[in-house]
Order: C-alpha cells, then structure tokens, then sequence
C-alpha cells in the first residue's frame, strides 16, 4: 500500500551550506518502511509551479514510537534547494514508502556510502542491528565538514571514514580503504554511480553479493511512467519498483 | 435531472459515468493507482501503448523536467499484446470502469493485428489507435503526420475492429483538421487530442542533451494552450466525439477543454504529481455543473 | 584571443560583438529599452514588424498568460514602411548596435515592396522576413508553412533586397527541415526561429476565450522544448547561420541554443519580465566562455 | 526616465480577506510620480514562475520624505494572492513609473471611485490639495468593511460614501448619488468599466471633462508589446503610454 499524504516538518538541520536534514512528522501510525525505500516528495504545496515534477528522496531514518521520518538532501538544483527552505510547521505532500529496499542478509556485512549518497544506510543499520547482524560501516565524504551522523552511525556500527583531503579519517576514496579486504556476507552501497560501480566490481571479485541503490531520474516513482528504467540482465527494469536496490550482477553495466 | 446522470457522457457505444480519464503511458494499467483513488470513479482508464510483439524501448534516460512540464522518450515499451491479453487482462477484466487500450504500431498490419487481438477481450469497450508517438522511429507519428496514411491505418483497423475506435492525433502537424478528417472519413468513432509536441532538452554545463534519444515528447501545462487551439479546430471540423488531453491539472483545465469542443478528457502528466487528482477532476466537474446550474456537462460543450 | 573577441559572431555581412539579439514585436524599437540597458552591449535589435501600410491589428483583448508563457494576437499594428523610414529610422541609424528590420505582409509583393524600402536605409545592415506570423489572416504564416510558397517569397525578396536576408521559420509545420531548405535554396543568408506557437487559451468561469481572435501566438519557456528541437533539427540540415529564439529567459538557455547549432540568439518575452536581461544574458555568455575555457563562443555551436 | 529596481515592504497591510496595502521604501530618493501612474511588480523573486508576467497596479500613496510608496492591492487571481503573502523585509522588483497620470485642471472637481479601483484617488487628492484645487470624493464599496483609507481621505477632501448594503453612507452605486449633480471643472474616475462609462456618459452629458483609468490586461506595461491597445478617435492607442488615464470622449466605446 503507497500512502499519498501530508507531513510536518519537525525541524531542518542545516549540515552544510549544501547539505540538510529534514524531520517530518507523520499524523498517523507510520506503515511499514523498509530500509532503501523513498518517498516521491512535492517540492511546493502548489501546482504548476516551476520545480515541475516530484522529486525522489531516500528515507534516511524512520521512527516508530513518534511517527517521524528524516531525510537527508542534499542541494543539487532547484527542487532541492527550493527544499532546503523549508520551516518547522510546513506541510510537505508525500508519496510513500516507494521501492523495493534493500534485501537483508548474512551474519556479517559491510555498508558503504559515498556523499550524501550514504542517506538510506542510518536507517538500514537500525534494521541490521534489530536483526543482530555484525556491521563495518565505511563512509567517504570530501572533508570532514560534509560528515553527517557521525555518532548515529557509531551506536550503530564499526564506523571507518575516508575523507578527500584526509581531514578526517583516512585520506582518499572509500574504494581504497583496507576494510574492505575483509570477508562479509553481503555488501550494501549507496552513492554516485562511479563509486557503486567500483564496489561492485570489487564485490564480484570476491564473489560478495553486492546492493546497490540507484538514483536515476524519474516522473512518477509509482511504476507507471517507465521513464526510470535500468538495463538489466532480463531487460530494462523500473527503478523506481524493481529497484532503486539491485544485485549488482543483475545490472548489465555494472 | 438525476445529480449524478450530469456528467454522463457517450463516446460511440461506449457510456462513461463522467468524462475523466487517464491518459495512455500517465497511469500504467491502472491498478497501480488503486491506492490513491477509486477507478470505478473514473470515466476511463487508457491502458499503456501496445504492440504486436515484446518491445524494449528507448535507452535511459528518457524523461527530462522543463517548464511547467516535461519531455519523455520511453518509444512504447510492453510486452506485447498477447502478454496484455493473458496477464493484464484478467487483472482489468472486472474493473467497474471503461479500459481502453492503445494501440501502436511500425506498420499497418501490426496495428490491425494488435487491434484483432483487443477485439476479442469482451470487456475492453474501445481501442485508441495512437498514430502520433514521436519516441519511436518507423511509424509511430509518421502515420499521424499524413492525410493519406492516416485514412489507409485507420481504414484497415476499422475493417478490423468492431467497438469503439478512437483516434489519437499528433500535434505536429501543419494541418490537424486535415489529418482529424482523414480519420473521420477513414471511419473514427472518436478522435483523442493531443499527443506530446516534440521538443528537445539541454543541460547547459555539461553540454549534452537530456534525453538518450535527443528528441522526446512535451507534455503538461506548458502545451496546454497548444491543446485547446487543436481541439477547438478540430471540434469545429468534424463531427466526431473529441477527447481534449493536454496539460489538465485541475478542474479549470478540463472545463476549458469542454468549452472549445471536447465531450471528454484525459488526464496525463498530472497523475504523476498528484495521483489521484483524476478522481478529484471528476469531482470538480460535478461542482461546476452545480454552480454553473448547467443540466447536463455537455451544455457547455463546443460553446466557444 | 581578446576576452571581447570570444563573443563576436558574424551572420553573413552582418558582425556581432556577441550572440546576443531581441526578438521581434518584444523590444518595441530599441530606445524604449535605454532606460534599463545599452543598447551597444547587444549583437542587434530586431525591431517591430513592419508591413507595406498601417495596420491597426487585433482588437484588444490580445495578451492571455500561460504557464511558463503568454500568448498575444498583436497581428502586425505598425504605421507602415514609409512611417519607419522617414520618422523611427532617424532616430535609429546612430544606435552603436545593429537594427534589423522584421518585414511581414500578407501578398508577395508586399515583402517585396517592405524589403525594397528597408534596402535604402544604410544603416540597416539586415532585415527579417517573418513569413511566420500567427497572427493576422492572410499571409502571414501561410507563406512559412508551405515550402513552395516559401520559396517564391524568399526568392523574390533576395531579388529586392542585397543585404543580410534573414528568414524567420514558423514551428507550426509537419516538417520545418522541408521549409527551411526552400529558404535556402531560395537565397537567404540566415534563419531564424522559431516564431510563435499557435494556441489559445480559455476563461473556465467567464466561458470566453481570452484573445479577441481565439487563437493567437504563444512564447515563453514553454516552448522551449519546441525551439531547441527546431533549431537542432534544422541546423543538421542547413549550412545557414541559424538564430534561436524561444523561450530564452537567462545565459543558460541562451548556451542551450547555441549547443544545438545556433550562431546566434534572440530574447523575446523575457524582456518584458526582466527589462534588462538580453544585456544580462550578453554579460553571462562571456563568463560561461571564461569558465569552460573556450576560445571562443562558437566552439560549442552545433556539437549536441 | 523609468526604473527597474527592488523595493522592500516595509508593512502590509490587510484591510479584507481580499484587499491589502503593501507599504514599500524606495533605497534612494524617489523620482517625480504623477497621480493615476502605475507600477509593474515582479510577483515573485525568481524567474519561470507560475505567475509568469509583471502585474500592474497603481500609486495608491507616495511619499518624498519617506521615499515610500503605497499599493492598495485587490486578490483577484494568484499574482494578486501572491503578492498578498508579501512580509516587512521581503524584496519586490517594480518598474516604474510608468504611464501618463492624471491630467490637473480646474478649480473644483469630483473624483468618483469604485471598489479597489479608487486606489489612486488618494495620492490625486494629495496634489490635488497641494495646488489648492477644491475636491469632492465619492467612492462606493460593497459594504463597509470594503471601506479604506477613509480618515486619510477626509483630510484631503469632502468625502461622499455609498455602499451597496447601505451599511456605510448612502445605499446604492456612485451613478446615483446626488453629488454628481452639482458643477465641476473635471472629473477624475477610478474603478469598474461599467462605473467608467456611467460616470463618463454623466460628464458628456453635462459637458464635463472626465479623465478615466483603463485596467487594460498588460504583457510589458512600458509600450513595447502593444498588447494592452484600446480604441480611441485616434485608432488602437496603447493603454500602458498613452493611458491608462484617458479622457473619457477620446475613447471610442464610452
Ligand atoms: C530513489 C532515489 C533516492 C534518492 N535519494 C536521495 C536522498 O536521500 N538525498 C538526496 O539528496 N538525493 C537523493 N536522490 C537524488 C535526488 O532525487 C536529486 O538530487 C533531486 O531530484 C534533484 O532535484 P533538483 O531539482 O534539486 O535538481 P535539478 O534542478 O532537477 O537537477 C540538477 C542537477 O542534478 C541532476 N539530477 C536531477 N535529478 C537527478 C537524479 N534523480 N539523479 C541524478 N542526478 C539528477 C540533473 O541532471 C542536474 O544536473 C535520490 C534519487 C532517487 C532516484
Ligand atoms: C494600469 C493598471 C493599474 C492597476 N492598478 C491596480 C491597483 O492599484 N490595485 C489593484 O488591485 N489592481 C490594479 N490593477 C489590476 C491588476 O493589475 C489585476 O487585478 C492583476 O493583474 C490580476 O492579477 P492576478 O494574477 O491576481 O489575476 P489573474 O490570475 O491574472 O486573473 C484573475 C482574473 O482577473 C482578470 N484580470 C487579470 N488581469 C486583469 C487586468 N489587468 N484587468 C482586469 N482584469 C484582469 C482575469 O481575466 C481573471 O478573470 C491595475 C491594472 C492596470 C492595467
Ligand atoms: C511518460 C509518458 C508516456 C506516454 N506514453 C504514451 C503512449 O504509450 N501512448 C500514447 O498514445 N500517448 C502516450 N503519452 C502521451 C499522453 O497520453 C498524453 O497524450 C500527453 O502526455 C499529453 O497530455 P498531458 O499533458 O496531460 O500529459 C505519454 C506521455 C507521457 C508523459
Ligand atoms: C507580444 C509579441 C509580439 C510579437 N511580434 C512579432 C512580430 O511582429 N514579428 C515577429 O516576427 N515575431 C513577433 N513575435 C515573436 C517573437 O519575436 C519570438 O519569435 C517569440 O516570442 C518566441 O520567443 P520568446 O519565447 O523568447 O518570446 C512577437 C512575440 C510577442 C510575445
Ligand atoms: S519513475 Fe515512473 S516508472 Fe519509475
Ligand atoms: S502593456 Fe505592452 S504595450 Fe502596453
């Protein structure tokens, strides 16, 4: 069941000049949200205004006992600057929760995030961890100022950081990181494409299954548009319902 | 008369309780608007284009946001039309609503064939022949786009197809009353107005085009005023039912479209923004009847 | 190279210090707009249509918003060539920036006779054949929608007329390559488009539609889509020095333009929203130049 | 010479559900504006909006000392509800001043105003005060809560009210009240068309001259589009240069 309602915003953490955390507020019982769904969310409260279409935005933390739901946007053009206007007491229209999320497995795993692309892994931490799974987390962001969560993400997990200028943690990409040495039973990755590519392809070498979150653009993130669609083994796939999350092996250019 | 008779409106054989429905690629089969509205409060629902055979579609991406609207180039993916006839059929079978289904095609024996195959499914009332897809690269618009290739599709489909046959028209054209008459002539039903513009979009920085095909369709508001001037042309030229479709968002955008001519509307692009606001169009038909204290919608039809 | 230089555009006889040109019918003649901008910082004016006698135009209402546009049924008021030549051209002839005329009619003989007129001024270094106008009932836009009516007007006018012939394309055709190749094969130097897109728009409450004329000519972002996909279009198919217009409201739609091919640009309905913007628009090519290290303007034309 | 520039709200007031004044400060000293000229506001601050064009409105009141203006505002579609949002602080882009205001003559005069149209009477009554001209005001509204700037009218003239309801003044419409029958050297109207051409056929009759405001819809508002053309002797003139205050028997449908 997809769910097309009004939340509050509770509050707007600025992060960074480019970077936000949005709280909202759901007026009822949340439903059930799994980790690596988004909701599709209405820029402005009116029509026809210039930001156009809804824009997808992944769930980076849900809250059953207040009914509150955070995510983590980062500004990228219009909408998403338009959206890190928004105050405490606004109404934000939402269709959710959308996608598939992230299949979970094993007894011990690694998480991998790059930028704000490492908005769904707080949530699928707190799923990881209800489960008792063991989890290395591994987070590359470009300095130390573009670092979110920091302690959120330690309660949860074995944190290890690469940071671009070697600000914090260690100094590269994530991809370079000796963590990743390790052996797990399933790799989970969300961020740009070139890193999720990467992981990936590390993930194959040492026969990992590896998930991938994708963000490709989409009108409708209900399945109906077929705009979204990814290149896969068996054909092109909706993002927006097959995905956003794959088995790495399943996507043709990964 | 009866509140709810208001709204009734007749396209050939096939009644619709209101004039909304969803347009063809803006609402999937329909069921996956199930959680945001009541189809059975829908005039019709126009299911996604289908074709002889299993078609993949165009690379991503397909979909780039422009002003108060947007360019897509899916190019017709499905499955394939015996694919809609044994799985999505009998999802859509019992649906207390009308499921029409659009038919696409390379050529014209691929859109008789399709349309063959839809004439067999007892609760598909009508089928709209969409001739005007600029997203794909043999027919598709081409036979939208010529008088006499419009009369020769349209002709062969009729012999072909005994319900309800819509036509859908494209607006790239430099006559569409033209093209509307050749379909009148060839044996429309009904003629469903518009598909997408073709444009294109830019990003500036890195210098590319959006879409992977370059070129794509234009809907929403921003065609709107493209719309009307098409269906009023169009309305005041044939005889046919017309169907007005082109960046409704609201009420006001539909009314305007029974004004110049159309006996009913779809509703596209809007879907995705907001997913039950055919429902709520419908709804707000209902009360301009009311507050316009007209007998029946079809008063204001074609008024201007 | 000179940081200046980068911006000089050349179409045919006619040079440019930048790319940057305002559309027809949108800046008035020029000095109307020195409140808020030097006229010396644009590449040219395009001042209004100018037909062979006075024309009062449309009835007013002749304006309608859109979404992301407006439309105006205008239909070609001016007091005549002659009036032009004798009262608006003296006070035009030492602005520091070119002034192109844009010359309509509704008979051949009638662009011939304009084109004729315009050819004796020397300060006037190029005219604009707008075969594409929307608005007035004969002429007009039949002559840009028929390829071999375009040619006959085309050819005729280059016969009259010895400067920077410029052609303005509509995009309410089939086929734009079709028309824009009768213009070339009939001898003009450059073209321009796109012109207005046909449309209307609708009071849902009043039930009337908003122009005196019902339908008139829409401009704006919403069309954008449109332009770009003509002038791309066309620009693969011609070897003419191409002007975009369309929707133009700040640098990076103008970057768009000139990405699918355009030499140079025209902004229309913006001016009238941001009455300095083309000068803007000059000031923002120049810094995307420096930013993206070009040599100059034209090496990004055409590689979309 | 006209101007493109930024105002900032210095107050907005709200008088009805449907009327406001927004009280702008100019950043420098204000050029010369004459009475019955019009401003054209930027309804938002960005471009590509869905209120796409300028909206114009009139000088209700301006003010040299302060270097502030007023605008009296009616909500009639959604720049006008956009613009009633505005908040102290907020920027608003004007081009102004723009049109060719009221014409001053006379000894004695009438000045008639109907609705929101008698915006610009008040800033009239000001020069007309200034030149010692003797003034009648005669405005109508729907009721009395529809009632505005009255004190500030009653210090610059005599004030005559009718409201439709007769909550306020004499019940009825402006055409039938019985100062319209005494002598004037002009008249000045302001208001509804159909007011316009009552009053307008009142002044012919008793050969008066009567200089009324056109609200003709405009694209550019300073002469460039020819959109906003009316019939007069003349041929089309455009309402936005040649206007919008016409005297009344140049106009050819009054
Ligand atoms: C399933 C999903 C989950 C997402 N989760 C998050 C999240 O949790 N936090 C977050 O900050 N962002 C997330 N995104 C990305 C987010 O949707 C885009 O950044 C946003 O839509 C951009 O909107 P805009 O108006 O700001 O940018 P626009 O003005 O539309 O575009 C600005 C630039 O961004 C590019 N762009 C636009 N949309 C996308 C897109 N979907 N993917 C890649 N590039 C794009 C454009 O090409 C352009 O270069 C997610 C995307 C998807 C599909
Ligand atoms: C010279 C001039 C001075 C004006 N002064 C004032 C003033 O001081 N105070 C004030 O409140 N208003 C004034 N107006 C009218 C004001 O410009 C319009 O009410 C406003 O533009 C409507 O914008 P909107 O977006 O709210 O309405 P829209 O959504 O654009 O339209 C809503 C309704 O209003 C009608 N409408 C729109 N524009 C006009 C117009 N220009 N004239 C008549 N009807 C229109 C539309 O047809 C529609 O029915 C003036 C107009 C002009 C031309
Ligand atoms: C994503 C998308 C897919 C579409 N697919 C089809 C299609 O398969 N067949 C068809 O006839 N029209 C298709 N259309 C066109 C719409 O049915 C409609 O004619 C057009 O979008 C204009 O209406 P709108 O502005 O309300 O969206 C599609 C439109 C969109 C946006
Ligand atoms: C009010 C108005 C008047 C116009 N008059 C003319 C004209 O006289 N001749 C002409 O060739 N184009 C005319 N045009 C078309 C513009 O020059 C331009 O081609 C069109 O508006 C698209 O550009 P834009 O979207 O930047 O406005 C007019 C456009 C507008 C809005
Ligand atoms: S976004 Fe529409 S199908 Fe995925
Ligand atoms: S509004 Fe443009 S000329 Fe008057």
């Amino acid at each position: 069941m997809k769910y097309c309602k009004d939340f509050t915003v509770v509050s707007n953490e600025i992060i960074t000049p480019s970077l936000f955390i949005l709280r909202l507020q759901y007026p009822e019982a949340l439903p059930e949200i799994k980790a690596g769904q988004f909701v599709e969310i209405l820029v402005e409260g009116e029509r026809d205004k210039d930001v156009f279409l809804r824009r997808p935005i992944s769930f980076h933390d849900v809250n059953y006992e207040t009914n509150q739901i955070a995510l983590l946007v980062q500004v990228v053009g219009k909408g998403t600057a338009s959206l890190s206007k928004a105050k405490k007491g606004d109404k934000l229209n939402l269709i959710f929760p959308l996608g598939n999320g992230f299949t979970i497995m094993g007894k011990k795993v690694l998480l991998v995030g790059g930028g704000c692309g490492a908005a769904p892994l707080l949530y699928l931490l707190r799923i990881l961890k209800q489960q008792n799974i063991e989890t290395h987390t591994l987070i590359g962001c470009k300095d130390v100022n573009h670092l979110f969560s920091k302690s959120e993400y330690q309660s949860l997990s074995s944190l290890y950081i690469t940071t671009e200028d070697g600000s914090y943690g260690e100094k590269g990409f994530v991809t370079s990181h000796p963590i990743l040495q390790q052996t797990y039973d399933a790799i989970y990755c969300c961020g740009p494409t070139p890193m999720l590519k990467a992981i990936s392809k590390h993930a194959k070498e040492k026969n990992i299954p590896c998930f991938v979150s994708l963000e490709h653009s989409m009108a409708c993130g209900i399945g109906v548009c077929l705009c979204c669609v990814v290149d896969t083994q068996q054909g092109n796939k909706r993002t927006c319902v097959t995905g956003p999350i794959f088995l790495s092996t399943d996507l043709k250019d990964f | 008369m009866n509140n709810a008779k208001k709204l009734e409106v007749q396209i050939k054989d096939m009644s619709m309780r209101n004039p909304v429905m969803t347009a063809s690629g803006t609402f999937g089969y329909g069921y996956d608007y199930e959680d945001f509205l009541s189809l059975e409060n829908l005039g019709a629902i126009v299911v996604k284009a289908t074709t002889l055979n299993k078609r993949e579609g165009n690379p991503y991406p397909r979909m780039a946001e422009t002003p108060s609207g947007m360019l897509n180039a899916v190019g017709l993916q499905n499955n394939g039309v015996e694919y809609f006839c044994n799985k999505i059929y009998p999802k859509l079978k019992d649906k207390k609503t009308n499921v029409i289904v659009n038919v696409s095609g390379s050529t014209i024996e691929e859109y008789v064939e399709v349309a063959k195959y839809i004439n067999t499914l007892p609760n598909i009332p009508a089928i709209e022949l969409n001739i005007s897809c600029p997203n794909v690269k043999e027919g598709g618009m081409a036979f939208g786009t010529d008088p006499s290739m419009t009369q020769r599709v349209v002709s062969q489909v009729r012999k072909a197809y005994n319900k309800t046959l819509i036509v859908k028209l494209s607006p790239n054209v430099t006559n569409i009353v033209e093209i509307a008459q050749a379909a009148e002539n060839a044996g429309a039903d009904s003629l469903s107005l518009i598909n997408t513009l073709l444009g294109m979009a830019v990003d500036s920085e890195k210098k590319t085009a959006l879409l992977s095909t370059i070129t794509g369709g234009l809907s929403g508001p921003a065609i709107k005023p493209v719309a009307l001037r098409c269906v009023w042309q169009v309305a005041k030229q044939t005889k046919l039912p017309i169907i007005g479709i082109g960046g409704i968002m609201n009420t006001q955008d539909a009314i305007e479209f029974i004004l110049v001519g159309a006996t009913a509307v779809q509703v596209g692009t809007a879907n995705f923004i907001h997913p039950s606001i055919s429902e709520e169009i419908a709804k707000g038909i209902a009360e301009y009847v009311d507050r316009h204290n007209l007998n029946h919608i079809t008063d204001i039809r074609g008024i201007i």
